[in-house]
């Protein structure tokens, strides 16, 4: 019997590791790939080095009015420093933007333990920030108590104003959402064909007609003399046509849990709101958080269709600012400014809902 | 003892209200009639509304003259025409702009997603930067872009870029021949359809001739061959009864041709950019879920690449690729009535824009228009829900 | 814990008969399922039912708490029948625990509020007490030291023991079980079948679909062999194995007995 | 009626106005609003609360604006509305007067080298849409057998900044307008406006049909201060105008006859409007005329015994 | 069926030495897979390799056909060598077929568009003829009544038969295959090893990895053990489990002949 003694690990040849052996498989491996990584380079060169130039090296940071930038051959980025306050806070008076920052704040710091792994009631708090959260901040925003000076809703705008209408939308239509996706699965005919049309029709139109609707025809459809803030109406038209997307991800979750769930619940004697209150949803809305997160993502972007029926979002207020005769000739510093302010909220986000998923896929042990 | 049991135990008929059927069934009476109350009393205030303030209702101002000019129009149309009209042609400046787009959208969104998991580190580096930029902009914001990034370094009609004196691209768009049809030019459609249909028993016949003998057949050449030549000949033989009408560059813009306008192609551009990024992941999703054991059987019996990824990858991706593809289609149409933003006349801009505006009828002209994208939106999930089951079957 | 000093028990609790079918039909659609069911449970009778896959075992446990609804005949539990009636059906629920084969336990609850569920919110319990009762059967399970976990965290066996205990909390008079051991690995079967035999000794009423032979022999006062919808043959577990009447039930235990 | 009672019982006045257009109505950075169509807005609120700042604006495209006042989104509308036979007859409006008598006109790039618009054959027009504007310029080319290419846009803003790029050979709009939109031009020395006017365009206050009291009231404050800038009561003497002994000064301070009561009004509304606002040649002049970027003329504006065709009729 | 009488078989039949790997070195990155593998293949010749999960095997069995690229060393497979050159990679595909522990079949098509797909498209064979080879070769394995079923109707057993029988649509002159079995039940595992085995008496060069042993015994020339990126031992199987020459194949052999 001979005692076996293993071959050495030897280093693998030079070719195949470190940057060449890298390059060559990751680049250069085929004629073709070699073609398409030389065309990509060449591409970057082309597009990289001057957007580089314009939107760092050669743009103008300092001052505060136009003339600091007559000599930049980059962008002008004073354009959008003078203005910054407007585009964050819209109209809202200056001695109370301290309102806006303290709900926001509160936000931050509300939601920084449904991060944390050991905390225990996620919850309750998610409940409180969907219930009593808006509450709090309606009352910074809007003020007339405690002291707090009025400020109208056409007031409202920038950036604040588009974080206001994605949250209000996804808060809304949460529970409208839900009541939907219920509907559409039910056994009742009439109750799912309700809720099949509505959901198929508020997803067939586009949300700018159904904008044009809520802000300037509502009243048409109301009784004589009832009237609403315009803001609220615009609410309520992305909340309705946001509900229908909802309803959809919920109809997800729920088809979901498997039908095990449903049967011992009922065998429980558990009647069916509270199987649904206290076994479905739970699970199924937490299976669909990527979900929401996602519908939050659009919803996000869409906000700045209501520019069209003059409620001014980040974009309508940028988009405003170019109309300042001082400064005219400054639109593509103010759409690079909405772009990058865009896309580091949803790019993050839908990072953050993919990371998500990744975890329920995986250890769903909790 | 088994009576008495019946004795003890069977009850009265139940009461109504506790028997589940009953129960579900007056919730159903009662949602339809808080419905129908619903809409009634929307309909009656509407109607009160309406009267109140002396607004007349009904359909009859499509019959009107419209008394405004469309810029663009695939239909007839001038000043004198009705606001019926207008309907159609901005119907018809939504549709183009939508089917173009997703065309296009599709194209770049499954170019995309296979370049996103190709091995070259480069190529899928960039298409990753691709759909992570262009998915996390608004596309209003993207529209907009691409508008005045367009007009800003084109020339003036004047001087516009000319290629061949047939071609010129200004800011006032790409203007180009249009063919002109003479007499005689019936024979060459004639013999292009006469083309097609021999092409389509070609495809037929080589599919059969393959699948008995295994002799590959160009079928792809051929069918080009026959498409093109048929008509040429026909073309030759009556004299070339078509001519150009090659745009001239008047005093102010470029006259006659055929011309792509800025509005559109910023709208297309715009469009298809970002919902390609949708479906790229969606593609590439799709591709993902196909196991890797399939591509390595595949090789292993000696298929090469592409007929890997077109028989055994693309067939099974299809099914995870396909409901995706269908919501980002719609989204797609309900996104074109973006248009509006930078003055491309599709149906939101003409009809529910300035007509609405002149005739001020606009419970009419809103219904009219949500129940088009409607109409447009249920077609193209009916369609792609059809094309789904299709490829299901064959799967299953 | 025998169920005669049972609070909840109804007020006819002399009578002997608990579970009564009299000629229960069910379809499924077109589909046939039960025929002409005919079946009488004594309190404190033990019933294995056994059968081949298809047969109807599942389906007709589950017409006994009204999971699914029978189209013909009746079904009476505890004295109440089984109709439309809601009142009926929760009533008939409180009475009766069900175990699946697949736990079907609460994921996103502790084995502890998996437990304390029903009691609380269907019985009304205070929370204190619910978790009191819990903590009784998961020690008569044997595992009240896994009370904080959740189910993900558990074995098979032990998630099986713990949707025994989450209906036990409900003091259910009658106690079904749908093949409870045959999602799982064999090490598993034993830990189950125990916690069921001594819950069987405790005098509880019970209806067991299951193929284990061992645990019919052990515990069960009588055997049903369904097939086809019907049931076929109906005997003590002692003749039923060793002098099976109708050639059908033959078959049937020459197969599983081999495996 | 039905619009004033819900005026009074709100305790301000919802008026919609332009998006933006310097002189007519736009806001400053802190979102107050300015404007010869603001100044309507304000006198009404100063005649019916004794406060001119008693309104709420809502800024409109033109598309929006019909069905905004159509469905009672807003009270009234000052938002250079051309008065025509349609929109006064068919979409349900009421025109309550004229505070702007303008003519459609031409604006073109100096480097095209056009003197007329009968030059501009074949030439495309960046125009705003749902305005008169679009239906005009038809007419305009149809009898003059030439030929056009309209390029729509929704907003005043788009539309300059399409013809600012190179989009269209020439923007065409109201005189007014013309002269405000071209301040927005890169370069706006490199524009001018055509002689041509193509139309009457006569712009005014609108309410919706089907409440006369509260149309009256607008109707009449436009007057109001067409009628102070006759007599020479300006905000600046009003007081001192007070004890007046010109009966017509008397009667439109509120000092004797109908006074308020006709139109359900306080007896000083027409006061509160001079003190507040000022008469229409104050409010033209500040927004406008000499005393804005704009140095708009009086031109037809004018008072009727001016030369001008503003006249209002008598308070008495 | 034997292969010498194949068309397809190369000019050089008369050699006996159809696989050939010399110094064989592959790396994963840093990581080394096989270390210095030598191995002579003869015509007709039956080889099992079995050794520890994760010692290389399948890694090597891969490299013959290219699914994996080895760095170092030669591989020559019937004549061919295997480098870069898509034409040798595409011929030696040709020769060999492979059949893999999760049968990888096309879901999407028929069992019987899985055999002909290959015939069609990569020996351009007509469909008429390919489906008559490819009815013959599913006779072969058992399974012709289920030619026009989805792969997902099929148990697993038939599952794999039909990717045997898919592999040998190609005429392939060695078939490779990877734990065949390892993924099945036990009563369908010998439904496939049965399959093998008549393959195996037809005359063809077959290298397994698998484990079970009875199936080394019964048809094996050589058994391969392989632990740790090399070939350990080599030898005819009675000399294999008899005799073993390594502490470790003696040690690996202890463990899985004990299970
Ligand atoms: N929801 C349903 N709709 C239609 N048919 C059903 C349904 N549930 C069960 N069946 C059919 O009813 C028959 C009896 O099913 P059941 O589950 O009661 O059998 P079983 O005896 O429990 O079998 P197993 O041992 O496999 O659990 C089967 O043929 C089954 O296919
Ligand atoms: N693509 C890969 N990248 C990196 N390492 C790999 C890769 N594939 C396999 N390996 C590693 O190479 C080693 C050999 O793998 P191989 O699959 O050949 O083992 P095996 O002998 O077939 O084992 P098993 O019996 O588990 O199938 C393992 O350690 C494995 O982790
Ligand atoms: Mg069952
Ligand atoms: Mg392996």
């Amino acid at each position: 019997m001979s005692v076996h003694t293993p071959h050495p690990d030897l280093p693998p040849p030079a070719n195949i590791v470190g940057v060449i052996g890298w390059s060559r498989s990751n680049l250069f491996s085929t004629p073709l790939n070699t073609a398409l990584s030389l065309f990509a380079l060449y591409l970057i060169y082309l597009i990289v080095p001057p957007m580089i130039n314009w939107i760092f090296l050669d743009a103008t940071w300092v001052g505060d009015t136009r003339e600091a930038c007559a000599s930049g051959t980059g962008a002008c980025w004073v354009f959008v420093k003078v203005r910054i306050n407007q585009f964050m806070y819209g109209f809202f008076p200056e001695a109370e933007y301290w309102r806006i920052n303290l709900a926001f704040g509160l936000l931050v710091v509300l939601a920084i333990p449904l991060f944390i792994k050991r905390f225990k009631h996620k919850g309750r708090l998610a409940a409180f920030i969907l219930i009593f959260y808006p509450i709090i901040t309606f009352q910074l925003f809007s003020g007339g108590n405690f002291g707090l000076t009025h400020v109208e809703t056409s007031k409202w705008g920038g950036l604040s104003l588009t974080l206001i209408l994605a949250g209000v939308g996804i808060v809304a239509s949460l529970p409208l959402g839900i009541v939907l996706a219920l509907g559409r699965r039910s056994k009742m005919p009439i109750v799912k064909s309700v809720c099949v049309v509505f959901i198929e029709f508020w997803r067939g139109v586009p949300l700018i007609t159904v904008l044009f609707m809520s802000s300037v025809m509502l009243p048409l459809f109301l009784p004589e003399g009832t009237n609403f803030d315009k803001l609220l109406r615009a609410m309520i038209g992305i909340a309705l046509f946001q509900s229908a997307y909802m309803a959809e991800v919920i109809r997800g979750g729920l088809a979901a849990i498997p039908k095990g769930q449903y049967e011992a619940a009922e065998a429980l004697g558990l009647s069916f709101w509270k199987s649904m209150g206290l076994i479905i949803l739970p699970q199924a809305l937490k299976l669909v958080i990527p979900g929401i997160v996602n519908t939050f993502i659009a919803l996000f972007k869409d906000t700045t269709l209501v520019l069209i029926i003059g409620l001014f979002d980040l974009l309508a207020i940028i988009q405003q600012a170019f109309a300042d005769p001082d400064w005219l000739g400054y639109s593509i510093e103010g759409y690079v400014f909405a772009a990058s302010i865009f896309w580091i909220f949803c790019f993050s986000m839908s990072r953050y809902s993919m990371s998500l998923e990744k975890k329920l896929n995986t250890g769903h042990a909790r | 003892m088994a009576d008495e049991q019946r004795a003890v135990s069977l009850p009265a008929k139940p009461a109504l209200w506790r028997r589940p059927a009953v129960r579900s069934i007056f919730f159903q009476i009662l949602l339809v009639v808080g419905i129908g109350y619903f809409g009634y009393t929307i309909f009656q205030n509407t109607l009160n509304n309406l009267e109140q303030r002396g607004i007349s209702t009904g359909f009859g101002f499509l019959d009107q003259e419209a008394g405004f000019g469309i810029l663009m129009t695939l239909v007839p149309f001038d000043e004198t025409y009705t606001y019926g009209r207008t309907f159609l042609v901005g119907l018809l400046n939504t549709l183009l702009v939508a089917g173009l787009g997703i065309f296009f959208a599709t194209l770049i969104g499954f170019m995309m997603g296979v370049a996103r998991l190709s091995s070259n580190w480069i190529i899928s580096r960039l298409a990753t930067v691709y759909i992570e930029v262009f998915r996390n902009i608004p596309l209003l914001l993207q529209i907009l872009f691409w508008y005045f990034a367009v007009l800003r370094p084109l020339p003036g009609p004047r001087q516009s870029l000319i290629l061949n004196d047939t071609f010129y691209l200004s800011n006032r768009g790409l203007y180009m021949p249009s063919p002109v049809y003479e007499q005689g030019f019936w024979l060459v459609m004639l013999a292009l359809g006469v083309a097609i249909v021999a092409s389509i028993f070609i495809a037929r016949w080589a599919h059969k001739r393959q699948e008995a003998t295994g002799q590959q057949f160009h079928t792809v050449l051929t069918v080009i061959g026959l498409v093109i030549g048929l008509p040429l000949l026909a073309f030759l033989v009556m004299g070339m009864p078509l001519s150009w009408d090659f745009p001239v560059l008047q005093r102010f813009n470029m006259a006659g041709g055929m011309v792509i306008i800025p509005e559109l192609a910023a709208l297309l551009v715009a469009l298809s950019i970002y919902t390609g990024a949708f479906i790229a992941e969606a593609v590439r999703s799709g591709i993902l879920a196909v196991s890797h054991g399939q591509t390595e059987a595949a090789h292993a019996l000696g298929l090469r690449p592409g007929s890997t990824l077109r028989l055994v990858i693309i067939p099974q991706a299809l099914r995870v690729i396909i409901p995706q593809l269908t919501s980002q289609y719609l989204n797609l149409t309900k996104n074109s009535s973006l248009a509006t933003a930078i003055g491309y006349p599709d149906l939101v801009a003409v009809f529910a824009g300035t007509t609405l505006n002149q005739t001020g009828q606009a419970v009419e002209v809103i219904a009219m228009t949500m129940a088009v994208y409607l109409a447009i939106s249920l077609s193209i999930s009916m369609f792609m829900n059809w094309y789904n089951k299709r490829i299901q079957l064959v799967e299953r | 814990m025998s169920n005669t000093d049972n609070a909840s028990s109804p007020s006819h609790a002399s009578d002997d008969v608990t579970i009564q079918l009299r000629g229960v039909h069910k379809w499924y659609g077109q589909f046939h399922v039960l025929k002409d069911i005919n079946l009488e449970v004594k309190r404190g009778e033990r019933i294995v039912i056994c059968g081949p896959s298809g047969s109807g075992k599942s389906t007709m446990i589950r017409c006994i708490n009204r999971l699914e609804e029978h189209q013909q005949g009746q079904i009476i539990v505890d004295g109440t029948e089984l109709t439309d009636d809601v009142k009926h059906i929760d009533q008939v629920r409180k009475e009766v625990g069900m175990v699946f084969q697949h736990f079907n336990l609460f994921p996103h609850l502790t084995v502890l509020e998996n437990c304390c569920l029903a009691p609380i919110w269907v019985r009304k319990m205070p929370r204190k007490e619910a978790e009191g009762v819990a903590m009784r059967y998961l020690e008569k399970v044997k595992i009240p030291e896994q009370a904080k976990k959740y189910p993900g965290q558990l074995s098979g066996g032990q998630q099986q023991r713990v949707a025994i205990a989450r209906s036990l909390c409900m003091n259910p008079n009658i106690m079904l079980f749908d093949e409870p051991t045959s999602a799982l690995d064999p090490e598993m079967i034993k830990e189950v079948l125990d916690t069921m035999i001594e819950l069987a000794e405790s005098g509880m009423t019970m209806l067991c679909v299951t193929h284990e032979m061992g645990f019919a022999k052990t515990v069960a006062n009588r055997v049903i062999f369904m097939d086809g919808g019907e049931i076929i043959e109906e005997n003590e577990p002692h003749e039923f194995f060793n002098n099976p009447q109708s050639d059908r039930t033959q078959l049937f235990l020459s197969q599983i007995l081999q495996h | 009626g039905a619009t004033l009672d819900a005026v009074k019982k709100k305790g301000f006045v919802q008026c919609g106005v332009s998006i933006g257009l310097p002189g007519f109505s736009n806001a400053d950075e802190k979102g107050n609003w300015s404007g010869l169509d603001v100044d309507v807005c304000r006198a009404v609120a100063a005649a019916l609360f004794a406060d001119a700042n008693m309104v709420k604006y809502t800024p409109l495209t033109a598309k929006e604006r019909f069905t905004a006042l159509q469905s009672g989104e807003i009270d009234m509308l000052s938002r250079n509305t051309t008065w025509t036979l349609t929109r006064d007859s068919s979409l349900g409006l009421n025109f309550a007067g004229v505070n702007y008598y303008d003519g459609q006109g031409f604006m073109v790039t100096k480097k095209l080298g056009v003197k007329s618009a009968l030059e501009l054959d074949g030439a495309s027009f960046c125009i705003q849409a749902g305005t008169t504007t679009e239906l005009n310029l038809a007419d305009y080319f149809r009898s003059n057998n030439m030929k056009y290419t309209p390029v729509t846009f929704d907003t005043s803003d788009e539309t300059v900044k399409a013809f600012d790029a190179g989009r269209c050979d020439a923007l065409t709009s109201d005189q007014s307008q013309l002269y405000a939109l071209r301040i927005k031009l890169g370069n706006p020395d490199g524009a001018t406006v055509l002689p041509e006017v193509i139309s009457k365009e006569p712009l005014g206050p609108v309410t919706a049909q089907g409440d006369d009291e509260w149309y009256k009231i607008v109707r009449w404050s436009l007057f109001a201060m067409v009628n102070a800038e006759e007599m020479g009561i300006t905000s600046g003497n009003v007081d001192a105008k007070m004890s007046s002994d010109d009966p017509n000064v008397r009667r439109l301070l509120g000092q004797e006859g109908i006074k308020g009561s006709g139109l359900g009004l306080a007896d000083g509304w027409a006061a509160n409007i001079i003190k507040q606002v000022g008469n229409y040649g104050e409010s033209f002049e500040r927004n406008v005329g000499q005393g804005s970027s704009l140095k708009i003329a009086r031109g037809q504006n004018a008072l009727w015994n001016k030369g001008g065709l503003q006249y209002a009729p008598p308070i008495r």
